[in-house]
């Protein structure tokens, strides 16, 4: 494989940065991000990305494409909890299979941002309609996990209320603020991109850097947590998301989709939530355990997604779309 | 000055809202709550607060001692299903014109 | 009346994110930021929108529409809490109608920042000394309110401790960081500018626009509060505003203010403050109710101002001045 | 290990240097402050925190039994005007160094 | 319902980590800290909170009256070195399953 | 002396916000910056000004200038804490005195930024290696600090936990994070540079200048408790600060240093740690009194160095370089 992918993607200063946090906590230096300023970080990105993606949504219209990736992304969403709940089963109990899986079935929007920036910086395209397959992916799994957990346990008492899942799943913050940034980003245009260019394109690149130094400090803090978890997990959590970006470039092989766009659903299938998932099954699943599934996808799959799975996925188009 | 009872909870913030409707269905109507409380996971890892949606909420409502039996009967089965702790104990209140309006 | 102007105010960025944040509400999304990030977003508003202005006088100088302006101002915060109190004397008490009056009486920095931000879109011109006008006229009405309080209750133990009083409002927290801002950029000038120019101005449309989602979930938490406020009260926080819209203008008019100018002026005669006076009412005026005189001024007149208010001032001045 | 007496008090935060002077002035000079408590009105569209400064404080104070009496009769007043509640419970001190010097 | 004993601890926060450690050494495992509490220093010109790292915290456990020994004896010199107070009171736990387990 | 230097320092935005800062208290106006916004902006300064020094290191390389300056801004941190050791030692006890010293041994890295705003308005370069430099002095007078309280106390139960002393001084967050930036900057070079541009250059004068308003509120809080710290320490927190400057541009002619640098080597010199340092000791000499060395590092030293120190050693040097 190219090596000098992972190279170049590691000496980028996100990455460098996110290192730099990693290493804040093993040498226990004090150094930290104090509450709610990654909050604010990642309320901007998540506004800054999805107005972004809006604009240029605007431009490219809703094509035959746009449909077929968001159709691919929806598909994913929910056959991606299945598989892999199954998978988990053969050493987990129904509780824990269903929220880790609900967990690799969804999202991490800064694995997104973060393989948008590696794009950028190869000057390689990607479609404004990706963020909408973003947006898309995000709830599915939570639904799916829920359904699992009714079907394979017996436990009578147990009926979720509905609405208020739902309500979780689909308005939870994130993606409430991503789709509406999208939403107004495609309402107001060029015209508003320019006015607000300087504040969601100038400081993007520098806060996705220092939120991702933070993220270094928390996925560095989760890494003890793994002792319980155990080697299958962290075998799993290392392995699903190169099975499931291999699926994702098969299918965006399939529909024909640009380079940029295919890494980018590639991640989005490889990557898994450590926030809005994790909150909605700590809600509905309480018997599940947190560090479970929490570390896993924070200490070892987004790690490793963005320092190995990016550059690695990225060679797969190499040679696939040659 | 009369004596009421101090009723504290810890439990994470997803639990809040719970909290307070059982509460003021017990009929207890004021409380005061502060976040970002760090838990014993503290030392365990499960502290990092707004990333995680792991961090707890520290309730403290003061009632009239009759109304307590309503409380623990409405909490309790809330923090069985999702973890967290409640202690009653004792307290004088120095009555003041707007409390006893809130009691 | 031109729909357009109104149109094309709520097709910005700004506008649409405070409709987002009232949304978040409305679906009962968990979105929300984070204190003390609003917090941080209007002293940054503060500190740019103040520091320009300076800048600006530098540059215009102490001229006769200078005085003129800032003398309309000050008579208009002293004149509007008068009349308003009257109005509300006839459905309410002497306190809550003297702590209303002051909230409407002085001004909302953030309505001003929003109209400023209107006719930069339109390219039309204002004058940097509108934000020392903005400045005078935070803190009268505060007064006014209070010497109305003493003269129309006789409850013999009230005595204000005046100093306090005076402090609070001269001092308080917005007109102290607006007043200093804009001394700087007075001192500074071009030179500043320059250095300052990529933060005070680059970010600040952005800034803008996260504010306002904030402002709308506080502006929409609010509104089930209007159910004690009644019919009385609602109406006259939509008319209050346009009448003194409406006398704002004839005054600038008369004193023949340029039309970016005039716009500003009858905005700060429309709008009501949300946060200094009812500070400083909560302090002085302990007897009169906080969700009134808050909820009127946030969940009402706030986003009448900003959604329908500045494009239909603008329309009176098209008319107007042609 | 002796008893003293445990003052706590919700106020809103505006009160905040008012309340403790009537503490410094009773005699009580060691407190503890804890700010953007969310209070009652938390679920009545009271608490944009910092937006409208309507957001509370929770004072802590402890001090000797007998001190109690001029606490009580210089912050009542207080609360009576502006709102908020005090209440007074029994604690047992860990004698520390420090401590002595500051009670 | 059953008596437990409610320890809680003021102090600065270059403490906390020392502090928790001896609770855990006493068999203490449950705790909640929160962060950023201002001190009797706010009125001494002391509570720059995180520019000058004077800031304090507040930490409360919960424990058996039998572990309380051994928690006064380890957090005591503590105190006596590096500054904070802790006072002890009674309360009344109400028993929920999660509670049992972390006691 | 040339006071047009002074006046030009004086009438910049950051020098006028520290003002403002300080009036803010003075006038008992409520203006507060709150927790956590000091602490986010001063780690912004921190990577920024880490990063922006490896870029420039990475394009000057390692030379024999380079070599010296760090060699003498090391010499010159373990020295400073002697000598002032024993001139606090004849009013102060030990522990008082080593404490102190420690803190003037120490920098402070807001006085440094603040210089290189100063020579970046002067049009003078400096080097980014003057960062390493910067880097490099802020621990070492922790250690001889607690070196002297060793060998000048008989309490024979003292036996400092080395090993936290180290860590606390090497791996403290404001060290840990300028290095980090600092290694990150001259792996990444022109090309992070770049990307992060906006954000560590375009808002660089503009955090400063906010951060500076907070240090005015924070410095001006502390004058009160210098009644207590009395006139020998006052006197202290002004001629030392002098004196170390003047040591500080005595060894910069001597090993040559081009102007830019040998004004930010004084103002290393003349600096005294309020973060770090007085973190240590709280934690390690509790014996001594915090108001002493944080008063007077804060409320004297401070606000003498970023008004009059840095025009003064700028003075020296536009002599001596003559
Ligand atoms: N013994 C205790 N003393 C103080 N706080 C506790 C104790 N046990 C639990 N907590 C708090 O309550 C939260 C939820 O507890 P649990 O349900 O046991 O996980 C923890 O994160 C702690 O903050
Ligand atoms: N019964 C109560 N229990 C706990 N906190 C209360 C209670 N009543 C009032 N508070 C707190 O005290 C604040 C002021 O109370 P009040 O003066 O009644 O509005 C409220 O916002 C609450 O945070
Ligand atoms: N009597 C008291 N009541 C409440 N809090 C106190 C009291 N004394 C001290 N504290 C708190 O404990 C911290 C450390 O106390 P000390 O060790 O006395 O400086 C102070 O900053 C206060 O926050
Ligand atoms: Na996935
Ligand atoms: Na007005
Ligand atoms: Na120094």
């Amino acid at each position: 494989m190219d090596a000098s992918l992972i190279v170049s993607n590691i000496l980028n200063p996100p990455i460098l940065f996110f290192f730099l946090g990693m290493t804040a906590v093993l040498v226990k230096s004090d150094l930290e991000i104090p509450a709610p300023i990654p909050k604010l970080f990642s309320l901007y990105l998540l506004l800054a990305i999805g107005f972004k993606g809006g604009v240029e949504l605007t431009k490219s219209g809703v094509t035959q494409e746009v449909v077929l990736t968001l159709l691919a992304a929806t598909i994913m969403a929910c056959v991606v909890p299945l598989y892999t709940f199954f998978i988990l089963k053969l050493k987990l109990d129904t509780y824990d299979a269903a929220a880790i899986a609900a967990t690799y079935g969804s999202i991490s929007a800064v694995t997104f941002i973060t393989a948008s920036a590696f794009l950028t910086e190869l000057n390689i395209d990607f479609d404004g309609y990706m963020v909408a397959a973003l947006a898309l992916m995000e709830s599915p799994a939570i639904i799916v996990g829920l359904i699992l957990v009714n079907l394979f346990t017996v436990d009578e008492k147990r009926e979720f209320a509905w609405s208020e899942v739902l309500q979780e799943a689909f308005l939870n913050s994130s993606v409430f603020l991503l789709v509406g940034s999208l939403l107004i980003g495609m309402l107001t245009g060029e015209h508003g991109w320019q006015v607000l260019e300087p504040f969601t394109q100038g400081m993007f690149y520098g806060v996705l850097t220092f939120f991702l130094l933070d993220m270094g400090l928390v996925a560095a803090r989760r890494i003890k947590d793994l002792q319980k978890t155990g080697v299958f997990l962290i075998s799993f959590a290392i392995l699903i998301p190169i099975v499931n970006a291999g699926i994702g470039l098969a299918i965006a092989k399939f529909i024909n989709m640009p380079q940029g766009d295919a890494l980018l659903f590639s991640v989005l299938c490889a990557s898994a939530s450590y926030i809005a998932v994790p909150a909605a099954m700590r809600m509905t699943v309480p018997e599940a355990n947190p560090s479970l599934y929490v570390s896993t996808a924070l200490a070892v799959t987004f790690p490793f997604n963005i320092i190995v799975g990016i550059p690695l996925y990225m060679y797969g188009i190499n040679l696939l779309w040659r | 000055m009369h004596l009421v009872k101090r009723i504290e909870i810890i439990a994470n913030s997803f639990e809040l809202s719970k909290i307070l409707d059982s509460l003021n269905k017990s009929g207890v109507h004021g409380h005061a709550v502060i976040r970002n409380v760090a838990g014993q996971g503290l030392r365990e890892g499960t502290e990092d607060l707004d990333m995680t949606m792991l961090d707890n909420v520290y309730i403290i409502a003061f009632c009239m001692p009759d109304q307590l039996k309503g409380v623990v009967e409405n909490v309790r089965p809330l923090l069985n299903k999702f973890g967290g702790t409640c202690y009653i104990s004792d307290v004088m209140e120095i009555r003041s014109v707007k409390c006893i309006a809130s009691l």
